[in-house]
Order: C-alpha cells, then structure tokens, then sequence
C-alpha cells in the first residue's frame, strides 16, 4: 500500500478494464451481490423522493451517484467493525443490516428508525458535519481496548473535511494508534459550495498527513477500485492498528435534498457528463460485457429491487405513531421527578 | 412601500446596510448563488461580489473566528449559521472572544458582529434543525440576543443589530419566515435593541413571549377575549437585555401573567422574567407566573414534534385558570 | 476511614471504581504522569495504567467526540476538562451527541460518560480559568449537572456519577479544593443524584445556593444567628435535575429564601429556582426571593475579581432585608 | 522557496555557521538589536517568575528557551501586519511595541495590560488553545480586502496542532487564499505532554498540507535560520496572498507555569541537555566571535535590560487599582439597564 497522488481507477467510464485489475475484478458473484444492492439502494433513493414529493416523508438526502462506493463499504466491512456514518450512506447502512424500513422510517421523522435491529453498534446517521468521526476514534479505542480485531469506519462528505471536528479525529486516530479507516465521499459539493471553494488542497487525500498516515484517492464510481481500496485500507488499519483515508471521487447527480434545487448553482450540462462516470450502470456494462448478466437479469434485479422497497414503503406507512410518553422515556435510564411530572401533564393535554 | 415576509424584510435589511456602509460583509455556508438555505441573502453576491459574500468553507466555529478577527480589523461581519443547532461549534469563539473582546481589550478591539440563525421548529426537519436553545446565549455577558417576530420588527432590529458596535446574536423564527406579508418602508431607520413591544394592550393579564410562539400568544389573547379576559401581548424581542421596565409596569398594572416559549422550561428565559417579577413585583402578584414552555425534552424528530410546541390551547387555559386563581 | 480533602476524594473515588469495574477509564489532557494540573488523577496512570489513563492530544471536543464512541462501545469514560473555560469547543459533542444518543436510538446506543471539570473564581487565575457557566448545562436535556460541596459528597456523588447510565457533568469548586478535610470511609457507597443536601436547619429563611459559595452561605447562616434568624441551607447539589421537594418543603416553612451563586445573574441556575418557586410556593412567600449572585459580566482578572465574588456579608444583607420585609 | 522535511539551521549549536549561511548571518546591527531584545525578554521572565513568587503576580508562563523565534517574529512583522499571539510570545509582543509594564500588568491580572498603546491592532495573548489562529484568518481578510499589503502572523504551541480550530483556520486561509503566517513553537511540551503523544506525525510542518501550502521547520533556536525563515515566509504569504506555516523548533526551559513543576514528568537530565542549545547563548557566542560585542558589552546589555524592567516593574507596582465601575463599563459600547442598575449596586455596596 503507498500513497496515491492520483486517483485509482481500474475500470474506466467507457467501461475498460486495465491490465492490472486486482482480483475483484473476476469475483463475479461479490460484483453481482454489489450491483443488485446499488439497484436497491438507487431504488430505494428514487421512492424516498417521490414519498416526500407526496408529503409522506420529511426531507431526504438523495444517494444518486455514490451508490457504488458506499454500498462497497458496506460489503467489506465486518459484523464486528462499527460504522458511523453520515447522512448519505443509505447504501453502507444497508449492507450493514439497517432495514429499509428502518431507513424510511428515520427520514420520515421518528426516532424508532434509528433502533437498527441488526446492527446494533453502529451508529446513527450524524447530522451535525463531521462530529461523527470522533465517535468512530473512540468506538475504535473501546474495540481495541476489549481486545478486538476490529476497525471503525467513518463516512463524510468532502465538505466535511473543513471541521475541526475532522482533523481532531484524525489527529487523535494517529497519536492513538487506532484503527479508523476515514471515508470521504467526495461529491464535488458541499450543498452549493463546490469542492474550490472548500479547500486549496489539491486532494482530500492529502489531509491525512496532517494526522500523520496515507491517504488514498479511488474513483468512487470504479466498483473494482473501490472494492479494492476499501478492502486493503481496512485490512490495514486492522493489521497495523492504525488510520487510513481514502478520498473517494463521485459526484452528487441529485440536489443536496429534497429541499434544495441544484440548478441554482450548477449546470445542467455539469450534471449530464457527471452522468457518464455513473458507477452502477458502469458496473451493469461490466457484468453484461462478461456475461454475469443479460438485459433480462437486469429488468429481473430492478423489478425484484422494486419489490423489496414497495414492501418497505408499505411497513413504514403502516408504522403507528409513538406514544407521547415516548417523548420523555428515552433520555435518561433513571427519568428524573421533573419530566416524570411534564410526562403527566402532557398525557393530561 | 412594499408588502413582505419576514425573510424578505431580512434580506432587504442586509441589501439596506451594504449599500450604506461598505465595511458590511457576509460570510456563512452556501450564501452566495445558492442565496442561504433559506434565501435570506438571496442576489446579495450578485449584487455586492464575492469579496462581500463570502462562501465560506464548512466550519461554525471557523465563521465565528473569523468574523472576530474581521470586525477587530474594521469589517463589520454579518455571519450566517444555517440553522441554530449548527451554531454549538462556534459556542468557544463566541462565549471566549467576540464577547469578551472589548472588556480585555478596555475597548481597543470591538467585535461589531451579527451572528444570524435561524430558530425553532415545526418546519417538519431532520434532527438538529429546530433548536431553540437561547437561554444558553442569554446568559453570556457581552452578548446581546435579538428575536424579530415580524416583517417590520426584522427589519428594524437586523438594522440596529449591524449598527450596534457589539456581538449581537440574531435569531429568527423560521416558522414564520414566510407566515405573513407586511408593507414596510425600506428607509433604512432602526428600531432599539433594548425594549419590548407591547403588541397588544390589555388589562387583566400580561402575556409574555417572543419568537414564533408569539403567533400563538396572540390567538390566545384573541380567544381569552371570549371569556371576558383582557390580555396585554408583550414581545420581549430582545433577549439580552431584557425590559423589564415594559414587563414590569405590565404585571403591576394586570397582576397575572403568562410566560410563553418553545424552549426547554428548565434555565429557559422564562425561568428569568418569572424570577425577575417574584423579585420586583411581587407584591402586584394576584396569582402564580405560569410558564407555557416546551417541555425539558429534546425536540422529538418530526412525526412527533407537534407534541412539544405550544399551543392556543395550552395558553388559553394557563391564562384562565390563573384569571381564576 | 481517612481524613481527606475534596479533591483527595474525587482521587479516591475515581480509584475506587476503576478498581471495580476495567471498564472505566480516564481521558484528558496531563492526567497522566502529571495526575492533572489539580492533581485529581493523581497516582492513576501508574495504577491502572496508560490504556485506562488516557493522557489525550490537546482537543476539548477530541475528548467529549471519542468519549462518546467508547461510551458506546462498552467503556466508561471519565472525561477531564482542565478548567471549565475549555469545555466550550466540546458543546457541539456534549449537546448534539452525549446528552441526545440514548433519544434518537430509543435506548440502544447510551452514553455513561462523565464529564469533569473544576469551574468557579478567586483562585488568582488567568483569564479563562474562573467561569461559572453551569446554567448553560442545566438547560440540555438529557444531561446531569452535579456539583459536591464537601470531600463526602465529592466521594459519593462522583461514585453515583460513574455509574449513571447517562451522561454526567460533574463540576468541581475548585475554589474549596483544598479548603478542609473531612473523614470519610471508602466503602463505595454512592450518594443520590437527584436529592439535594440539607446542611442545616433553621425556620426562619431558606438560604439555597450550591458549589463554592455554599461556604459563604454557612458562614451567613452562623452570623444570622446573632440577629435571631434561624436559617436553614440547602446544598442543590444536582443543579439538573433540581431537587424541588426539598427547596420547596423549606420555603413552604420558612417563606423567605435567598438564593446564592457566583455565577451571572441573568439566566442563571437561581433563576429556575426561583421561578419555581414563585410558580409553586407563591402564597408561602411572606418576601420576595433575592438572588445573591455574580454580576451579569465577564469574571475580572484577577485583581478586581474579588467584587464578582458572592461575600458573607452580602448574603447577611439580604437575608435581613428579607426578614425584615 | 520549499517545502523542508528537514530543520533548517545555518548557526549550530556549538556556534558553527554553515557556508550557505543567507546574508542575515553578516547584518551585525541587526543580530544585535535582536540579542538586546532577547537579554532583555530572558531578564523581565526572570523577574516576573520572582514577582510570582512573592506574591506580586499570578500565574505566569515562561518563555525561557524560546526568545529567540519570538523576538525575531517581532522584529520581522511589519508594523501594519497584525500578530495573533497565544500567551508565551513576550519576544514578539516586546518588539511589537507592548511595553513591559502592560505586559506584567496583563499577567497581573488586569485587563488594562491588554490596551496596548504601541500597536493597536495587535491582538492581546489569547489563552483558548489554537483559537487566535481564526482571528489572524479572520484580520488577514479584513487587510486584505482593505488593499492592504500587510499579513498576519499567528504564534502557537505544538499542543494547539491538535485543536479543531488550529486546522480550520489552515483549511480557510487556504481556501481564501490569505496573506497569513502559522507559526508553531514546537518547544516539545503541552503542559506535561510530550509532542509523540501529540500527534502521529513526523513533523508539525506537514500539518500545513491538510491546507493546501509550504510548511517549514526551522531551528527556533538559531538565529540565522529563525530570521531567515519567517522573513520568506512573511514576504511570500504577502506577495503571493497565501498562508505560510513554520514549525520553529525550540525547548521549553522553563516549568510550563509558574503553577506547574516539571520534574514530575520530565528528566534534569533531558533539560540540561536542552540547555546546550539555547538561542540566547548561541547569539551572544556568534556576536563575541564576530567582534560585535565583548564580554564587557555582554554585562552593560544584561545591565540595561535589568535596568528597563526594574524600571517597568516600578511602574506596574505603582499603577492604581482599577475602579469598580470598571467591571461593567467594557462590555457594552451602550451600556444596559441592568449592567447600570448592577454597577450602582455594587457601587453602594
Ligand atoms: C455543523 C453543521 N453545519 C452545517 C450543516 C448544514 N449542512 C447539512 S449538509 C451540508 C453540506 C455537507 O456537504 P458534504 O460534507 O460535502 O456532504 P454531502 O452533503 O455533499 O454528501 C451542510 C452545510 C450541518 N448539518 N452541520
Ligand atoms: C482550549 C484549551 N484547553 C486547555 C487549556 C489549558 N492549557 C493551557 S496551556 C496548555 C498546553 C499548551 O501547549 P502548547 O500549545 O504546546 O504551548 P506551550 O504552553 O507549550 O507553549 C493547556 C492544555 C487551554 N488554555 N485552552
Ligand atoms: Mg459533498
Ligand atoms: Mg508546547
């Protein structure tokens, strides 16, 4: 493993594989695992908006265009490891075990959706930008301190890498010695402030030297790339005991959320070429060129994709809503006489 | 003359002052062609340039630092957190230098700043986008805390707020951001930063608010008017300094009074202008101050939130039962 | 049983429960080797360690953020701030995260952190090094405040502290340190985190105050006898949540209390106490309720410091003008 | 200019002078003027440590063991440029114009010490670790978008590395290409930690990458070097408007306050050590080598200096309490209801 100045690419946008391709590239059964979640997840994308549009879900953060990246996170990550992820990894959280429902059921507003089921040490989407890299340095230290051969992955956006919140992590991961694996999608814009704006950097990746470990560039487009990015970036961090980060490059094809209109901002045309690195339909032409796939599998996966999300949809609008007592229940394990008492009032209202 | 929002007022407030007065800057998140999250700034860059509207890289407490150094060097920075649950970042910055600039300094360095942020909630948000966390800047000396809770009122406290050669934190209440249009006259003249506004007159009760929840508290003046109750509406509006001049002279002419806000009751403001009345008008008292607050949860995500707001409901019957007391 | 001081105490209870439960683990900045800059971890590293010692890299919000993560992930962190002053860059950590995880996941990601740091003035210390901002704590939801008075209270109450399964802020009055020593056992016995400390009976006014200034307040007890007042004191002790079955039983006896802090005025903890009371004790009032408290300004340098500081003198003042109202 | 991974050092510490020495080495009245300025420093820390002592002042930190980088920053900074100080810089604050009096005043806990009458727009030592560094960004803005040719310099400790703020600042100084200096005094120590429990990283110099611009280190205890450096590093951060970092490498020599005892955590020995390279020492040595000055001169300037702060401590032991009203009269330009109500009370108390 070395530091990349350049971005890793092993299958381009026209679909061509280089020469060096590392072994993902021909373990067809992960890849085709991989596309049929990215369909999921691009899915599950499509109807959250069209939920909101229709007024049965609050703002969301659309995926389009880093599926590929981050449903790989997803594949690669061990049970044990602890994701702490932002608020766009709709497709980690995913492979991780947070159930669709789950995740409709946290965009429209309830708590309850955080209470992942089958991953119950991750963590919770973070809002506030980059504060969640330093639950994933401490997740880190309780895991390697009970003994665990396991890492912490942390996801942020490329706006989150002007946080102090983010450096401090960093720093902390390497004076510690911890094993953090920090993954930044970066989508070229931070709401509407494009990447220049953000940084003089030339790359993302080179901030992790400011905490005094590499940092590798992949496109996070390249399905191939990024499995293999990932997956030696946590072997690594693992092995070694320490951070690694990877820069992944995507590009945001959506509008920051359902409450932005991009178009303020960026041109269609920007928009239309992004379009062309998409990394779902470059991995959907790579398992057809190889004949993983043919354009009947590729309906099947899409209609069997609809289905698991329309049976989501269908739970989370059937969800009854949360008692009021629900309000005050769950901040303290010991509930104090004061909100014990407003607990009252209120179910007197 | 032209009818507008409050939203609108602000932006015509900030267009007012840059034109005037060419150390105005702006810096915040996405302020420039995106116009703020919530168009507050919107044709600001436009018109003033990149180098008066500045987007600025992602980090609270970066914005307030720099608009410390910024206003200590003569700019006078209009600094724009997205939404007051973001502001927790910048609380060093704030609390440790901008307030505490001129009293170390014996005023050689001013920090003539206006921290803006948008507050409160039912705008149906994710998580951290319906703080009303005030209290928490009430109590920091140095600071001074302004809420507009209409067109007219946004316009004129935001003018005074950039006037004022002091940190002034600048919240609005989102929820009635685009509530109602009020003609206002774009003339450039402030409104004090130290005294409330009696926004109706009364004589049975004094209803004390500020913020969105000033909405409410007028229904419920409205309402109480069914039972025979005549309630005075007083809009603190500034938080820090409070009037108590206003306030007082109100709950020893009504005796009875109802504090109203959307945040936590426990170290909420109300829990000050209660404490203030039982020291200096006690004896004018002829029932309990009643707090109608949100509870001392933290905001439920949105399906939920409903629960936690005040409501007509909740003041009408805190303002009859104490008439009844 | 051994004759200790306050923070000989917060030692022993620190050492008491790392010895019980390999869980718990210390995190801040020099109490390692150092133990501290008040010497509190004294010993520890050497004891238990440099994985349960945790001398951190200088980031306030670095040691809240990642006390979150081992929180959550089985360990017990015992957080240091070096002085209050420097707990402002981890608000973002505290409020949005430590005190909201256990709501937002329904109980299945918790936070047992505890979050020390010595806070209060006239130690002669630099600027930065005397605040007195607990109310801004008092206000999250989700959150416990806790401060000791005594080397037995500090003992029990930080025991308690460690072992809540949530988030506790536990200032210490750095101020009385050092100040006497009292005999306490080191059996592990846990005190209360939500009653408040009588420390004295008396049946003619309330004196409520908490943290250093409760010596002060003592002292204003004993000189109140000279003039026949028997007053009665009450440690808070758990600024959130507040114990008002105790604060409110007295006043309902007494129906006079002055209330006593060194931190500002305006939104301070006194002010909760006293809109609480004026809410649910107003007919017991036989006075209105004074607040003896710092002014709402910034803590002076040291040399004028002095007159920030709550005093005997002013505390006898007013509890006779309340007796004599 | 260029990136160093190396510590730049013309005069070693045995007084050797390296043959690609820059002219600074030969500009005989200029090295002494700085070595006046630094006997100087060394005498009015030794005589506040004493006033702390005897109870005369409060806590104080000393700078023993770097004068050298600090009086030099001093001397280079232009007196339009702004300094950002943290709170062991009396080198640079000395020779900005701060007389000793404000300064021992300031350290005797009194806010009348930071109203500095010789250089009004330098900001007074900022004790919050790292946090001044966004007030020279913010200062580098204002000069700048004044048509200022000036910059601004920020002085830090190695323990400010670590803080959110130290990292933001870089990243937006960066991002808004401004004219400022980060220049860390790597003394080895934060309190009691030592920098390998600081950070991962090899140097603090590299930090500067996560910016996106030159970082340097250079030995602060070499004057030529020192001079050399932040000299390029302040005419470039103002001919290019961009933000240079310098990590000058010193030793604290002193305990890290008057309040703290360093021989709980460090050796006598790694100090005695310490103490062999000492800038102070070193100047003197290349002044006598040179025939600049005598050991007679040595005398007269330690002389003069005692006598410039017996003088200045005089005069601090003389100044006036400040009146009460003081307390409330800075905080507002327009002073409340209530602080006035208050200021009355405690005037009548
Ligand atoms: C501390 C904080 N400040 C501001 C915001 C508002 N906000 C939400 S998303 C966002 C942009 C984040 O951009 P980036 O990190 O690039 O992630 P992306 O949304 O592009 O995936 C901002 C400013 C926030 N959530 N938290
Ligand atoms: C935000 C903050 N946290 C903690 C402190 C307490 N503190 C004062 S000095 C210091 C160490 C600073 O070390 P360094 O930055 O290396 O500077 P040095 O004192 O060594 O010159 C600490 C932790 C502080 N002043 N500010
Ligand atoms: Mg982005
Ligand atoms: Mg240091």
């Amino acid at each position: 493993m070395q530091d990349y100045n350049e971005m890793l690419q092993f299958l381009d946008k026209d679909g061509k594989l280089s020469d060096d391709a590392p072994d993902i590239a021909h373990q067809f059964d992960t890849l085709l695992k991989l596309y049929k979640a990215m369909v999921t997840i691009r899915t599950f994308d499509h109807k959250a908006i069209a939920l909101q549009r229709t007024g049965k879900m609050g703002t969301y953060p659309s995926i389009l265009g880093s599926e590929t990246v981050s449903v790989i996170a997803g594949a690669v990550l061990d049970k044990n490891d602890v994701f702490a992820p932002y608020y766009r990894d709709q497709g980690t959280q995913y492979l991780r075990g947070v159930t669709l429902t789950e995740m409709f059921q946290f965009w429209g507003g309830d708590e309850r959706g955080n209470n992942f089921h089958n991953c119950k040490y991750d963590f919770p989407c973070s809002v506030p930008i980059a504060s969640q890299a330093l639950h994933a340095v401490g997740a880190a230290f309780a895991l390697k301190h009970h003994g665990k051969n396991n890492c912490a992955l942390v996801s942020l956006g490329d706006g989150a890498t002007s946080q102090g919140d983010f450096y401090e992590a960093m720093n902390a991961a390497g004076a510690l010695k911890l094993p953090v694996v920090f993954l930044i999608c970066n989508n070229k814009f931070a709401i509407s402030t494009p990447i220049e704006k953000q940084t003089f950097c030339k790359t993302l990746a080179q901030k992790s030297i400011a905490g005094g470990f590499d940092g590798l560039i992949v496109d996070g487009n390249d399905p191939i790339a990024s499995y293999y990015v990932v997956k030696q970036a946590i072997e690594k961090a693992k092995k070694e005991s320490i951070p690694v980060l990877i820069e992944a490059i995507t590009y945001r094809l959506s509008d920051h959320t359902t409450a932005d209109d991009a178009l303020r901002y960026r041109t269609q045309e920007e928009l239309d070429n992004a379009w062309l690195k998409d990394g779902v339909n470059r991995l959907k032409n790579y398992l057809i060129k190889n004949s993983i796939i043919n354009q009947h599998d590729v309906e099947n996966i899409l209609s069997d994709a609809k289905t698991e999300v329309k049976e989501a949809v269908e739970k989370y609008l059937q969800i009854q809503l949360q008692d009021v007592e629900d309000l005050f229940d769950y901040h303290y394990a010991n509930i104090p006489t004061i909100l014990a008492e407003q607990k009252m009032e209120l179910k007197n209202v | 003359m032209s009818s507008v929002t409050l939203i609108d007022a602000i932006n015509l407030a900030l267009q007012y002052e840059m034109e005037q007065d060419p150390n105005v800057v702006l810096i915040g998140e996405d302020i420039g062609l995106n116009g703020g999250v919530f168009r507050a700034t919107q044709g600001l860059q436009e018109k003033f340039g990149e180098n008066r509207v500045i987007d600025s890289p992602l980090a609270e407490s970066m914005i307030a630092g720099m608009s410390i150094g910024m206003s200590t060097h003569g700019l006078k920075p209009i600094a724009e957190f997205q939404f007051m649950g973001f502001i927790y970042p910048a609380m060093n910055q704030i609390i440790s230098h901008a307030c505490r600039m001129r009293n170390r300094t014996r005023n050689r360095l001013t920090c003539p700043i206006v921290f803006r942020a948008p507050f409160g909630g039912f705008i149906h948000a994710p998580e951290h986008h319906s703080e009303s966390t005030e209290s928490l800047f009430a109590h920091i000396p140095g600071l001074r805390v302004v809420i507009p809770t209409s067109p007219e009122r946004a316009y004129g406290l935001l003018l005074a707020a950039i006037r004022e050669p002091d940190p002034v934190l600048f919240l609005e209440p989102k929820r009635i951001y685009r509530l109602h249009k009020q003609e206002i006259d774009n003339n450039g003249i402030a409104l004090p930063l130290d005294t409330a506004f009696i926004l109706r007159e009364g004589s049975n009760i004094t209803l004390i608010s500020f913020g969105a929840s000033i909405v409410e508290t007028m229904q419920a003046a409205q309402e109480l008017e069914q039972y025979n109750v005549s309630a005075e509406v007083i809009d603190i509006a500034t938080i820090k300094p409070i009037d108590f001049e206003t306030i007082l002279s109100s709950v020893e002419k009504t005796g009875r009074c109802v504090i109203i806000h959307e945040a936590a009751k426990s170290c909420g403001v109300g829990a000050e202008i209660a404490a203030t009345i039982a020291e200096k008008a006690l004896t004018s008292l002829l029932a309990p101050i009643r707090r109608i607050t949100g509870y001392d949860i933290i905001m439920p995500y949105y399906k939920m939130e409903k629960h936690n707001m005040v409501s007509t409901t909740k003041i009408v019957q805190a303002a009859k039962e104490t008439m009844e007391y």
